[in-house]
């Protein structure tokens, strides 16, 4: 990478992308209120809402024209999981969206890629690649019949009657463990080198959705704390007016700032430029999972005691910030990824 | 200087042991499960248990209810109490409150509760902030107004944990509205079965439940004031000043900081990670120990662990608090997705979702008893020496 | 969205071939030892073969002593003076001042200084900060009284950077004590030539030489004066205002931040320290890259200064200032003694002990232009829109 | 270890430890002001001021009666290396006491002890074990004439005429590049496992005594940083009445003042229980590395532009934060040998 080549660097949105940001942002402040998302506790998914998503056009949107879809850009998906991730949207929007493209990508059957962009059946993607007979823990296979694994050298995509067993968790998420063993149907969607590359692409994918939705979910923290700081007294002044209360919140805001800035480059990158900074959208997540880590616990903290219990909506933002950055592994190993990259180890 | 293993003379040996198999004895599965179902932070049974043998005041004389125990054998007490996780903060809050109450009470009113706090039939709450009031203790608004010899209380308390447990709930309350902030407030120690009272439970994420406890025309009898009327900022300080100090003639058995028990949970979900750390597998076959990553990221846990331990009052409480918050959240990065899993449920780390456990409950660890916020004030100025701001509602918190 | 290479036309190429080809001429192995041994912050002969291009004021028309470059061709030349590491603090503060000399100062002036400036031979310099004022600069206390046509300038300036390069300082000065603090100031643009102007160095440990600049009964022409009478913190205002804007209509080819220039350093020390990792090795054998925790450390150093560069406007200056602290401490702890050597001794890393160099020139960026205090402060009223704290010298800064 | 255990918590000092400390803190302050350090540079020695040290007897009196000298503990060495780092006193006082006791330890002949202790002759360690003939940067070889090595399964004392060619450093501290094999006269001191043992309790008491040094650093830091802060006013108020300046100095102060407690636990540990936490000092290094790094940048911080200046004193401070800490090779390797003893695994 030339740091010194001439490139624009214009972050902002065109029409479309603004009307697309303004179409979900609507859509999710009316169909998904905090009680919404209480409301789906444990398992965190809302089946409404999921099927009014559906007819919005999310399951085929991102899909090419050839395949029934609208192109929409990544640029495009990273909006709208911004504003899902703002409201803490009990749907599993970002799994299903990322394994459908893998099976068009994989040129798995015209039927089967329209029915999962239907959403009539729900699928998701195993993030470590099989091996042997291990377990693994899949996001949304609570919910979702069909998962999408590297199976050795083989992308397959495999389906059972039902989601698998919901396992309790932290952000209340429909996580599940999934082998691969289990009496599934299986079918070879690629082989060899193309199977891992659209593997590695979609955990890619995967981890810059969910980073935009960390983004949301981490302003959205930021408003509560600053609404509280600005109305809560002490000593007679606003608490917000202490620095000591405004300068964390800065923080926050600095991050999500920064955040967000960084999710649009790589979604731009990945989209316009596939494969030229493949370290982005690996970078964006690991800002947006600290970003989010940090400011909902430390917009939390503002919130004083209230801000430790169940009845406030931070406490829905601080519980899903660990909870959904989690969901693909470990950060850590996401962090030494971005290290081999750009010590060309890769 | 002197960190050495205390030498137990036979007669601390054998109250270890009957400490112990007390223990063994009474807190069973169910006091945990209990506990983890109520977020209760007080288990009755144990807590009169304790009472039967002296211990919930333990430096009393026999003849008081308490055990007549020297220090050593308190130290023994309090760390099997913690090695076997009894929920104890219904025990602090009633020490805490009986401090006031010895040294503001009137005579009729230690003698009326001393023995039933003594052998744990009487148990006492903290009734400090209010809605609004945040850690402006001294905003209290609950307003009390003399009637013969009785009060009128009027108002809500808020964080009063473990007021579903408790008898009484220390309450300071807005005696006279004309005065200074500090200066017209008075202290009582209502009976929570008075009509009038309501207690709500909120719930925490940590884990634990607290209330909030409404006062609707409630009728507190004078014998119940603790302290001179208006006076009520002296009465409160005494323990709080106790709590804060840190001056020569310390107890060298006791921790550096008060809250240096909700480290415990942190250790507790270090050893998980070192667990998980040495017995499970990465798809290539090697450990996770095999990795210096890894070995990092533990040896930074430790590390904050024992300086945290180490460090003084004040200090220590915002430490801990940055602390647990920290380094939790950096566990659970470091395990990943098993690191969620909640308790009960298939695969959940240690013995009940340790990790996840330590990560919600350190979010109330830099709040407790005033935010690190306070105690970073009290640093700067008692500490540092540093010039206080002036604020227009001033007068120092706490 | 858009961050694609802009495709240069014939023209805008041939462009880059010349500015290049000035810069391998005038951009010389002396022109960074001057500017290591000096800090000077701007070299002569480069700023005057800049001018001698019409490259100082790149978009003046060629007539007026530009080169009438469009955006594209300015933003060629400013990367490659990047990539050439031409010193160019005196440059930015040139063309910072001029902004106000062309909005405030007299049509005399203008045409007097327009020339200079363009050829290179007329070089500003900021005099805003004064000893004991921090980042208030309203408070400034450098005293201008009015003597006929001219006046009487007493009192100190401080990180007057450049000044021993420059022909004039901006110098704000207070003519009118009695009306408030932000009414009662006048700005001049000060011959640094004139007698009583004392220029005396100041170094930082971060390779950059400063100044204070003392003024003791200095005659200014009114000539010199920016602006109205006690109207001098608009004319302030105007560049500073142009230097935190952010607005809807920004420059697609600038930086995000005017401060993404300090981040160059860390990049270098980066790029240094992945070199170290990949050619060292461990005495077991081993190199550096084969551990995890070496991997985790340059990616997590890479994220901060993607980051970085991605963060817009006042929260960037924020980011940016953090990252340069935490990111170049993190890499002198991840290399270890070898970062320690400074440039030019056995052993020194990469061209000039880049790592090293980079720790020291970082804590710098969390102050230029204002500390980080005060771009939160400002972050907090006019992003978050937090309430203001009501300070006795208020009106805030900047 | 037992977390539950009942042990002593005693961290005050006896009369005979608060005897030492002001002894050695009204000699340092009234010997070494920053002149002294201003005047030492860039090498970062003063012979002078080193001498005048030996006359004090500190290169004896951590050595038993036996070997002329008083038994003062690791307490006492690590109460000295605070005041000496609270002026940051040019004088090579860790590495020659270090590297004395290591000879003691060593069985070394009496008229060598005796000569190191008397200061005859200077004696740093090599951290590094010696493989084959690479150079290692050794901490003080630019003033010491002698170096204890561990060359394979041996514990090697080499001496040559002179001391090393300094190498110009960050920190100002005698620097050296050093290697085996340049003509030096070699007395092996132990083999085998006694020679690993004996090296590896002189690296773990060098980063102990250099945590000291740290702390006293760090603490003097933070005086600098809270005296500006008193004085200097912004906006009508003392700059330290602003939250967003007492909050970072308190931080100082909650680093110092645990750092400090650890410092003194690990040396009561490793004078009276040998062996039984052997990653206390390793832990008290951690600690006071990050504690000087982060408390000398964020006072020097609180100094604003001043504090950029090298005429401010806090300057001095913040160059040898990491140029102090880091002479003994990098922190990630200490903190994965720390992680190592807590699992186990070492």
């Amino acid at each position: 990478m030339d740091r010194f080549e001439l490139r624009s660097q214009d972050f902002s949105l065109d029409e479309d992308q603004l009307a697309v940001r303004a179409a979900f942002a609507d859509f999710f402040a009316k169909e998904c209120p905090p009680e919404t998302v209480r409301g789906a506790e444990p398992r965190g998914f809302d089946a409404d809402l999921w099927g009014r998503l559906l007819t919005l056009g999310v399951g085929s949107m991102s899909l090419p024209t050839t395949a029934g879809g609208d192109d929409a850009t990544l640029v495009d998906l990273v909006l709208i999981a911004e504003e899902l991730g703002r409201v803490l949207a009990p749907v599993p929007l970002i799994s299903h969206v990322v394994a459908t493209r893998m099976l068009e990508r994989a040129g798995a059957p015209a039927s089967l890629i329209s029915a999962a962009a239907r959403g009539d059946f729900l699928v998701t993607l195993a993030h470590a690649p099989v091996t042997g007979g291990a377990r693994q823990l899949v996001p949304d296979a609570a919910v979702a019949t069909h998962v999408v694994a590297l199976l050795d050298d083989k992308l397959v995509l495999l389906s059972a009657d039902g989601p698998g067993a919901h396992v309790s968790n932290q952000g209340c998420t429909p996580l599940a463990w999934w082998r691969p063993t289990d009496g599934h149907d299986r079918t070879v969607l690629a082989a060899g080198a193309k199977a891992g590359a659209i593997h590695t692409d979609a955990v890619a994918e995967w981890r810059l959705l969910t980073a935009a939705a960390l983004v949301g979910m981490a302003d959205a923290a930021l408003r509560l704390g600053v609404e509280f700081a600005k109305t809560r007294r002490t000593l007679g002044v606003p608490i917000g007016s202490l620095q000591g209360i405004s300068f964390p919140l800065v923080d926050i805001a600095v991050g999500v700032g920064g955040t967000r800035h960084l999710v649009w480059k790589a979604a731009w990158y990945a989209q316009h430029e596939p494969g030229s900074r493949p370290e982005l959208p690996l970078m964006a997540f690991d800002a947006a999972s600290r970003t989010a880590t940090h400011g909902t616990s430390a917009s939390a903290h503002v919130h004083g005691g209230l801000g430790f219990s169940v009845e406030a909506d931070i406490s829905l933002y601080f519980l899903r910030a660990k909870g959904w950055s989690l969901l693909g592994g470990s950060t850590s190993a996401n962090l030494r990824e971005i290290g081999s990259v750009i010590a060309g180890a890769a | 200087m002197d960190f050495s293993l205390v030498e137990l003379t036979r007669d601390q040996q054998i109250f270890q042991r009957t400490v112990r198999a007390l223990l063994d004895e009474v807190v069973t599965d169910e006091v945990h499960e209990h506990e983890r179902a109520t977020g209760d932070g007080i288990s009755v049974p144990v807590h009169l248990a304790l009472g039967r043998h002296g211990w919930v005041m333990p430096e009393w004389p026999v003849e008081d209810g308490g055990a007549g125990l020297d220090p050593v054998c308190r130290r023994i007490l309090e760390l099997e109490l913690a090695r076997y996780q009894v929920p104890r903060i219904g025990l602090g809050t009633t020490r805490l409150v009986w401090a006031a109450v010895e040294r503001f009470g009137s005579r009729e009113l230690r003698e009326r509760l001393g023995p039933g706090v003594a052998d744990g039939s009487v148990r006492f709450c903290l009734g400090y902030s209010e809605p609004d009031g945040g850690s402006d203790i001294a905003a209290a608004r609950v307003r009390a107004v003399r009637d013969g010899d009785h009060w009128i209380v009027n108002g809500s308390k808020l964080w009063t944990t473990g007021a579903q447990c408790c008898q009484y709930s220390f309450v300071i309350t807005r005696t006279d509205p004309d005065l200074p902030k500090h200066k017209g407030l008075t202290m009582f120690l209502v009976p929570l079965d008075l009509p009038g009272v309501e207690i709500q439970p909120i719930m925490t994420y940590g884990g634990e439940r607290t209330n909030a406890v409404f006062f609707g025309d409630v009728r507190v009898s004078d014998d119940q004031r603790l302290g001179e009327v208006n006076d009520g900022w002296t009465v409160l300080r005494g323990p709080l000043d106790k709590e804060h100090s840190l001056g020569p003639g310390r107890d060298v058995l006791e921790d550096l900081s008060s809250l240096r028990q909700y480290l415990r949970p942190l250790e507790t979900a270090l050893d998980v990670a070192v667990a998980w750390a040495r017995d499970s597998t990465k798809p290539d076959g090697s450990g996770p120990l095999a990795d210096a990553a890894v070995l990092e990221r533990l040896g930074r846990a430790a590390t904050e662990i024992e300086l945290a331990v180490c460090t003084p009052g004040p200090l220590g409480r915002v430490k801990i608090g940055d602390v647990m918050i920290e380094q939790s959240a950096q566990l659970m990065d470091l395990v990943g997705t098993e690191a969620l899993i909640s308790a009960g449920a298939d695969g959940a780390l240690g013995h009940e979702g340790d990790i996840d456990f330590t990560h919600r409950f350190a979010q109330g660890t830099t709040i407790y008893g005033g935010t690190v916020e306070v105690f970073r004030n009290i640093i700067a100025q008692h500490d540092l020496h540093l010039p206080r701001a002036s604020f227009p509602g001033a007068k120092v918190v706490i």
